[in-house]
């Protein structure tokens, strides 16, 4: 890829395939434009027609997934989904990969990717109020892996700490699919007044549009289209694209643009992401049906002898788009000047339909945007649905491996084990409303600044799940968001997702993300929980090695009283009760990865019915008063539940034994889905109620001392196991 | 022998620290101040008594640790 | 009579919200004033305060360039008076390099981030910030810092020593100071310094983020309580 | 012209970083490495043309803003 480019080349279709678009889509463009397009013509197409700003594999999809609710305010479409949350409030929330420059500048990729996420919520006019993050990386015995992490996790810190917007959760995970192809997705929430949300269609004949922010430079010019792009042995020349993140201007971002919006000043306004100015303004001005132009003389500049082509792909960080009320320049230069930040008025709304970019004396393009969106392609790729694999047999499957000895081997290995080095850089507290931090609950809780209400925050995929049977990794993926809310005891209301696969052009990984919507709107449906944002990140390949498919699920749900809000740790003398069935599902449990060696069967199936009545009994339970404390069942099972809890609260248990009916190692390990735990002062209540509501319950044991003790008298200490369950980072980042 | 290994952003990377402090500086009432670029200079003890042998060390550390290419460039000196 | 704060605001400054809900919570709920930095006057006050964040970005050395912001001539002038200076995280650096306390706050020894609860011991109740703690009274608090390695000279340390000002060191949860109990590299595991006067101090910590066992502790509160009190009395 | 400003910790002061730095190379195979130490430089393009004067200026918003001097010494080179 020639990018920045210097001197003007002849526009042909050569060209057009270097700017990533085909024969078929350079035929479109000459067709829309009855000429041959100038350089920055076939720029703004090939940015808009690429898969990451147009969805050109994706879109037909993606339609399948139920996006509406009475508390829905806007699903997607916008910069970030809007829920009501009650109090005259809604949540505003998004998440949005930086998968490719996190891999090629770890630091700063996952840096922007943070930036970039907070601008999409801001930009509707919520003040940003917690970021989370769902990571996945390669092997940790792969060298290049250490880099990665060390440099994703300090980026995320870094941006995040910076701009005080607390940190409170996420998700990691370590696969050697992901060698060459980590996953940095990033998802920030924010609070806005219902009737104070900013939308970014244009409107208003004449009126001035302006830029804030930072500096226009050569920064990223074609990352859109990279991000559409496989790895090869090449990339490295890719490099010049990587954009450096600037926190602290993004900080006086945020707050001059919410000062702005609490003027009547704005009329619309959208932050430049992937495609920068491009993608801005064609957006805004194509979903307010008018047209716009562009005098790019005025583009504040960072670096000299811009040429319009460089400005309009640029994707420099920090910056906006804002449509103005006309006269309402000079209040908002005031703000801006305040906060030492770039402001320009460079161009004005029209009403021809077109998008007209003029630089030193130039015309540069005038493109009508009708067709720019609504000729952009749309592929319905070619599909192989991927055949679910069989069951294992769960009753064949011994191991000598002794329940306490394969616990402390589960909760020390990398996907298992304490996630604090990650954490403890993370800056939490900021902002003052964080009720429970990364490993205290199942969900991050945030109160509302002023109110009594609280979100819960979730993000949550199992892509082993998703590899062996997308489907059901779809479906299981929104239910472990769901239930993670509802350990809580908040009520989960809408999600946000990122779907991060390989390449669409083969039609395995289309089958993959086809079947994985499937499973998702399934769920989603079940469980009331529809789709309200998103994001997709297609060609996460490397020499032709795909992802596994991993469609991360960031879930929001609020609780009326924060100081309701549940978490995992538990105290002495309670009882512990498991909410729901277990068959002992091994199938691509973690115990059969990690004890077993093996990577095989179908993952455990979701019930979605058993999954809502599962889990309105625990909230229903929470919210009458009896429970203490709670810890939903995922990866590594029960017994991974239990010990979580017992590190959380630094206290030890006595277990029951395992029914009969179900092997030892299926009850403690397997990963039967629609499951909690429960710690409660006296069970008998709880299991009375579980009866009544036609529940599975049973009383696991009973909490207190620092011992985790099994029926026969076989015991490990607390020690123990928090020496386990911390070794890995530690020793591997020492 | 001392190696000296200066590291800076590569031109056109965008760089907020020599802006902020481009900034501060103005404000502080100093005039005349164009461009500011900030950087890093490591400067590191070497056993190595051979001014070449010394500088290929030191270039090899900068290119394999001390800097990071993908946005900085850096210069290696002996003395 | 009721404790008139006023919070400092430099660009890049982010826990202003935090110190404000803590204010309140001693102060029946009145809002601090919020000034600006590029202001050069202060209202009537009785507590300046220098919240945390990242000023200016942190670049080029933490709190260094908030430090030459033109407020700072009017707090200087405020804490020469017998004002009450409480500068918290990126506050303490921009008092440090401000000169208005000695010292100064380096990367931290393991160079990462910090983001933790961590103990502090006490070591001092006859400053209006301590008054509300015991002697040698162990506090949980919440660290929020990349660079809180406190640093200062041997004689400058043994003066600060000599002359009482050492307000509060980082220890273990039974009050042991210890090198293993020392977060970030810091000179005789100082958190926190006063000036000569007791009525300037500089914490790296933070106490404003617990001032409420729902945000998961309130250690803090006996500072704020502290100087609403010294003011009554 | 152009001043270009290095700052350096003061010898006594702890640089926790040149002992990473130092670490590092250790880790990966640099044989020879004594001590390291790791500052910042900041160039900064002046409108001054008089050296001196170029010079002079550097000096004071090194002592001014780009160095503390309780931690770190500087040196100024004009080019
Ligand atoms: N990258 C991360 N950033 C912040 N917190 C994280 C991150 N990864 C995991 N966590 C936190 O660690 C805890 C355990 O994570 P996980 O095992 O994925 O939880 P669960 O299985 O309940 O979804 C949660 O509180 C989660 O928010
Ligand atoms: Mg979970």
């Amino acid at each position: 890829m020639s990018a920045p480019v210097a001197a003007p080349r002849p526009v042909d279709e050569k060209l057009a395939r270097e700017f990533g678009l085909n024969a078929e889509e350079y035929g479109r463009v000459l067709a829309i434009m009855g000429r041959t397009p100038s350089l920055t013509e076939l720029g703004i197409f090939s940015v808009m027609w690429s898969e990451h700003c147009s969805y050109k594999s994706s879109r037909v999809w993606l339609k399948e997934l139920p996006t509406k609710a009475d508390w829905v305010v806007h699903g997607p479409g916008e910069n970030a989904g809007v829920v009501d949350i009650g109090d005259g409030l809604t949540a505003i929330f998004k998440m949005e990969s930086h998968n490719h420059p996190s891999f090629i500048e770890p630091y700063q990729g996952a840096a922007t990717g943070v930036g970039g996420i907070l601008r999409d919520v801001f930009t509707m006019g919520a003040r940003p109020i917690a970021n989370l993050n769902a990571l996945r990386f390669g092997r940790p015995e792969n060298p290049r892996t250490k880099r990665v992490v060390d440099g994703v996790v300090r980026g995320i810190g870094g941006y995040g700490n910076c701009v005080g917007v607390p940190t409170v959760g996420g998700e990691v995970n370590f696969h050697a699919a992901y060698d060459g192809n980590p996953l940095v997705n990033a998802m920030t929430v924010g609070i806005a007044p219902r009737d104070r949300i900013f939308l970014s269609a244009a409107a208003g004949i004449g009126n001035p549009v302006v830029y804030v922010g930072s500096k226009t430079g050569r920064d990223g010019i074609h990352g859109a289209t990279m991000a559409s792009a496989e790895f090869d042995a090449n990339s490295e020349e890719k490099r010049p694209t990587v954009q450096v993140g600037d926190p602290f201007t993004e900080k006086l971002l945020i707050e001059a643009c919410l000062e702005l919006m609490a003027t009547d000043a704005i009329v619309a306004i959208q932050d430049m992401g992937a495609a920068g100015l491009t993608s801005s303004s064609v957006e805004m001005a194509g979903k307010g049906g008018v047209g716009i132009v562009l005098d790019l003389d005025a583009v504040p500049q960072r670096e000299t002898a811009m040429t319009a082509y460089e400005m309009m792909l640029s994707e420099s960080q920090e910056r906006m788009l804002i449509v103005l009320r006309p006269g309402a320049e000079d209040l908002s230069r005031a703000i801006f000047d305040k906060w030492d930040l770039d402001f320009a008025v460079i161009g004005h709304i029209t009403d021809t339909g077109r998008i007209v970019v003029r630089h030193k004396g130039v015309l540069e393009a005038d493109i009508p945007l009708q067709p720019l969106s609504d000729e952009a392609p749309l592929y319905r790729r070619p599909i192989e649905w991927p055949t679910p694999p069989a069951p294992l047999d769960d009753a064949a499957i011994t191991s000598d491996v002794p329940v306490e000895q394969a616990l402390l081997r589960l909760i020390a290995s990398p996907d298992l084990c304490s996630r604090a080095w990650i954490w403890n850089q993370y800056d939490a507290a900021v902002g003052g409303q964080t009720v429970k931090r990364p490993g205290a609950a199942d969900a991050a809780i945030v109160k509302i600044d002023g109110s009594r209400r609280a979100l819960a925050l979730t993000t949550d995929c199992t892509p082993r799940y998703c590899q062996a049977d997308p489907r059901m990794g779809g479906m299981q993926a929104v239910a472990e968001a769901w239930r993670n809310i509802t350990a809580t005891g908040a009520r989960p209301l809408a999600i946000t997702d990122n779907m991060n696969f390989g390449n669409p052009e083969k039609p395995e990984i289309m089958g993959q993300f086809a079947a994985a919507i499937q499973g998702m709107a399934a769920a989603c449906n079940a469980l009331d929980f529809p789709v309200v944002s998103g994001n997709v990140s297609l060609y996460n390949e490397t020499e032709g090695r795909g992802i596994l498919p991993t469609p991360a699920i960031g879930g929001l749900g609020v609780i009326e009283e924060a100081s309701q809000a549940r978490g995992i740790a538990i105290a002495p003398h309670l009882d512990l009760v498991l909410i729901g069935a277990t068959e002992g599902w091994l199938g691509q449990s973690l115990w059969l990865r990690e004890i077993a060696g093996r990577e095989q069967g179908a993952p455990p199936p979701v019930n979605l019915v058993a999954e809502r009545r599962h889990g309105d009994f625990v909230r229903h339970q929470i919210a009458a008063g009896g429970v203490h404390a709670c810890h939903d069942v995922s990866d590594g099972g029960l017994l991974v539940a239990l010990a979580e809890m017992a590190l959380a609260g630094n206290t030890g248990f006595a277990l029951n034994d395992a029914p009969d009916g179900v092997s030892d190692i299926g009850f403690w390990f397997g990963e039967d889905q629609a499951r909690y735990v429960l710690a409660a002062a006296d069970a008998t209540d709880l299991l009375a109620a579980a009866r009544r509501a036609g529940v599975a319950a049973r009383l696991l044991g009973r909490t207190g001392g620092n011992e985790l003790t099994w029926a026969g008298g076989v015991s490990i200490s607390l020690k123990e196991l928090r020496e386990a369950h911390e070794r890995f980072f530690a020793a591997w980042m020492s | 022998m001392k190696a000296i290994v200066t590291v800076m952003l590569k031109p056109g990377v965008l760089d907020p620290q020599g802006r902020a402090i481009g900034h501060a500086l103005e404000t502080l009432g100093f005039e005349g101040v164009g461009e500011v670029r900030a950087g890093k200079i490591i400067e590191l003890e070497l056993a190595e008594t051979d001014t070449a042998r010394a500088r290929a060390a030191a270039e090899a550390m900068a290119a394999k640790l001390l800097a990071n290419t993908v946005i900085e460039s850096y210069r290696v000196e002996v003395v | 009579m009721s404790l008139r704060a006023g919070i400092v605001i430099f660009p890049g400054t982010n826990r202003e919200r935090d110190m404000a809900i803590a204010l309140a919570r001693v102060t029946g709920g009145r809002s601090p004033a919020m000034i600006w930095h590029k202001d050069t006057d202060l209202p009537p006050l009785d507590l300046v305060v220098l919240p945390g964040g990242f000023s200016h970005g942190d670049y080029l050395r933490c709190g260094a360039m908030a430090a030459q912001s033109p407020i700072m001539r009017a707090v200087r002038d405020f804490a020469a008076s017998g004002g009450y200076v409480l500068g918290v995280c990126n506050g303490f650096q921009i008092l440090a390099e401000a000169g208005m306390l000695p010292g100064a706050l380096l990367r931290n020894a393991g160079l990462r981030f910090l983001a933790q609860d961590h103990h502090l011991r006490v070591e001092r109740t006859d400053t209006v910030f301590t008054r509300g703690y015991a002697e040698g009274e162990v506090l949980r608090v919440v660290l929020a810092h990349g660079d809180g390695n406190y640093f200062a000279d041997e004689a400058t340390l043994d003066r600060l020593e000599g002359e009482g000002r050492v307000a509060f060191r980082y220890c273990g949860p039974d009050g042991a100071v210890t090198p293993e109990a020392n977060p970030n590299g810091s000179a005789r595991s100082i958190a926190g310094v006063t000036s000569a006067n007791r009525r300037v101090l500089g914490l790296m910590p933070h106490p404003e983020d617990y001032v409420d066992p729902l945000m998961g502790g309130e250690d803090g509160l006996p500072m704020f309580e502290g100087l609403v009190g010294a003011l009554a009395a």
